[in-house]
């Protein structure tokens, strides 16, 4: 039977379970899943661990998974509001209700890419030295000291993407990248959340992400 | 006196970039060293959200809301622009492609440490970004800063008092007051505004050495907006 | 007893891979797999070079040197291939992303562990490829190989004597003469051509167990070319 | 000055010295360097270390670096000739007169990688339990065993490509790709031979190798 992977809105997060770790694409304005964030929160699991690049941002709806107290933790590599009041992140941190694991945001994007690309740990010089390593492996390879970092993996990645076809290739629009490949090769189950499904499939050069990393895609 | 203001901070620290060199730039102040290059650069403008290629901003009307750089503003591309995705960007930065980062900082110690973040501020959330990579694996890392903090204090120090964003990188620091090397012998002072050096060294947190050519600190005029 | 010629082993090989998998076929026999392919199963092969979605082979006369797989030969493309680099390919590879692999062989164990590259080759340099990747980190490996050797040695082994390419990774083995699971318990034969049990068993260096509904190995006629 | 990383083929390699290491691309009969290959034969720099994935192939002229006897070690993944007699690599291995590295396909690209990439090790399940690994750290990460392998960086990069443009932007015909952007990344000089360099810029969507990492291209 041809693969096609398009499925509704209301189908795309069949399965999602209380205490799953889930992949939130979008960094700089760009690339945020939000009608997939929405359904997340609709839907309502528990105790999630969110691994996203920021847990507020300006043009993400992540802050409302966190304001329907479905997050137990969050990985990240900022944690900080825009508005004069504390974020719902911020005022649950500070209450000591939510977990913080703040990340470097290049260990944070190569320990997602090391958890889809079947890498355990390796080996990095950022964060030497610096509060964000305490208690981390060290060790000098050459002249330099680096940090073991290990990799991180997920049950659910929503990615944001411009276009898909059936098979799951996907094409962005620009900066909408940035976590989109890794996140999906990370994850179970990689949902993308696109504005349109090419009935024809995707030309080669278009093809930014292979299918082969993701199992549904919603056209919204 | 005359010392510098932000923007001719940025104008000194652009003045620095030389031909051809792959550069990024730190959000906030940093990111305006673009304005003020020499004409006669040409230079790769990298963003850590995966744009090699920045451009000037976009006019209003012809901004995609997807073509922004990592500080969430809507850009062009140059010519011959490319975007990859997070982990290419910072494989780029941390295997160190990027022969020049220009960032903002709290403090600078003389061995080059740098503290840039902090997760210390009051009923706000820490927010590290792509800070830290950028300060341990950039070539070249130098610093726009205030010479001092706004209640007088030294940030250029013996030892850097808030949390490290990475350990003996940075290489040359621009102040309102000074333009300042780290070396192996410490602080080295490059070019300094028309003060006394006991006045500067008065602000300095750190023994500073005045280089043979120490020159004068200048800037043309330019208006920092409100 | 009318073993399978090795076309036929692929024929049978091909009958498991089951719709919408991701599949990698090795260099050599394996690859003749996608000939066999159900009709109504639709699957993406990818090769070690990067491509993702291996079509037919190429005519003659409209091959792109370029457009090649892991075994440099020319091929096509299905709609809706891309190509990435050898470290997004093996990243897929390492990474799970592959459902299933199946590999040419020297020895099976009977643990699992696959012999299929060798270093002592007299006269010629070792090769392992790709093959230890696919070995370790397919979803699931199966095997295609002779039952014996050609000096009649069995290759289906309590241990690999050869040097090993991967531990404990082998899930099925497509023989001339059987279809051999590898479970907990060793070598469970689910299929097999009209021999006797015991003449089987004298061709293996394990001990076999027979499914309680284990079947007729047959295949349709295929002939094999010079 | 704008950016024009064009040269002549005879510019291409100036500054290699005796004793680099080279990496070389090409894989699966796609996307050799010859010219760049025959132009180092030519210039004749001595004990090189090759980082090439087959020590012989077919439509390679790797080959002929080895029957200079410019190589002192070769590190690859397949290292068998392809007719009846010896490769001069294999004639050579031999008698011990050249150094081998034999190493997993993945494994070789992803050090490759991680040189390029600011890793120094990483820990991978491939070829843990075989002669390939033997005598390196091995740790148990989870359920299962990995072994550490160390990144590989170079002094040049000879690398095959389609289309380039002044800035060293690349663009690849179809599974030349291969080991390109890897061998680029690690590489502290990248000499690129390409079919034909565009005068305009390539146009975004084409640039499978962003010219960063691009310090020379060769229209050949």
């Amino acid at each position: 039977m041809p693969i096609d992977k398009r499925v509704s809105l209301n189908e795309a997060l069949d399965g999602v379970t209380d205490g799953a770790t889930v992949f939130i694409t979008g960094f700089g304005g760009a690339g945020f899943p939000n009608k997939l964030i929405r359904a997340l929160r609709e839907r309502g699991p528990k105790d999630l661990t969110l691994v996203v690049n920021s847990a507020t941002h300006r043009y993400s709806l992540t802050h409302e998974l966190i304001a329907a107290d479905l997050v137990r933790k969050v990985i990240c590599t900022a944690a900080r509001g825009h508005d004069k009041e504390p974020s719902p992140f911020e005022t649950r941190w500070m209450a000591g209700q939510i977990e913080l694991e703040m990340v470097p945001q290049g260990t944070f994007t190569e320990r997602i890419r090391a958890g889809g690309a079947g890498i355990p740990a390796f080996y990095t010089p950022v964060g030497f030295g610096t509060e964000l390593t305490r208690g981390k492996e060290v060790r000098r390879f050459g002249a330099r000291d680096y940090v073991m970092e290990e990799a991180i993996t997920g049950d659910l990645a929503l990615v944001r993407a411009d276009i898909a076809d059936r098979t799951g290739n996907l094409s962005f629009n620009y900066a909408q990248m940035n976590f989109g490949p890794v996140m999906a090769s990370a994850a179970k189950l990689a949902v993308a959340e696109v504005r349109a499904v090419s009935d024809e499939p995707l030309a080669r050069e278009r093809i930014q992400l292979p299918g082969v990393y993701v199992d549904r895609v919603v056209a919204v | 006196m005359s010392a510098l203001n932000r923007l001719q901070i940025t104008w000194r620290a652009a003045q620095d970039i030389a031909d051809h060199q792959v550069v990024n730039l730190g959000i906030g102040l940093p990111v305006h060293c673009s304005d003020y290059l020499r004409p006669e650069v040409d230079v790769i403008l990298q963003s850590e959200n995966g744009v090699i290629g920045v451009g000037p901003l976009a006019a209003p009307d012809k901004a995609d809301t997807d073509l922004v750089d990592a500080g969430s503003r809507r850009i062009t591309l140059r010519p011959g622009a490319s975007i990859v995705d997070s982990s290419w960007s910072f494989a780029m930065i941390r295997g160190g492609h990027i022969d020049v980062t220009i960032l903002g900082a709290f403090e600078v110690a003389a061995n080059g440490d740098l503290a840039n973040w902090d997760m210390r501020v009051p009923n706000r959330g820490p927010l590290v970004g792509g800070a830290m990579d950028l300060a341990a694996c950039a070539r070249e890392v130098r610093v726009i800063m205030e010479h001092v903090t706004r209640n007088g204090a030294p940030r250029l120090l013996e030892q850097c008092a808030l949390p490290l964003t990475a350990v003996r990188c940075v290489s040359r620091v621009y102040t309102d007051l000074a333009v300042v090397d780290v070396t192996p012998q410490g602080f080295v002072v490059r070019e300094m505004v028309a003060i006394s050096r006991d006045e500067l060294q008065a602000k300095t947190g750190a023994p500073l050495t005045f280089a043979s050519d120490c020159k004068l600190l200048t800037a043309p005029a330019i208006a920092v907006p409100d």
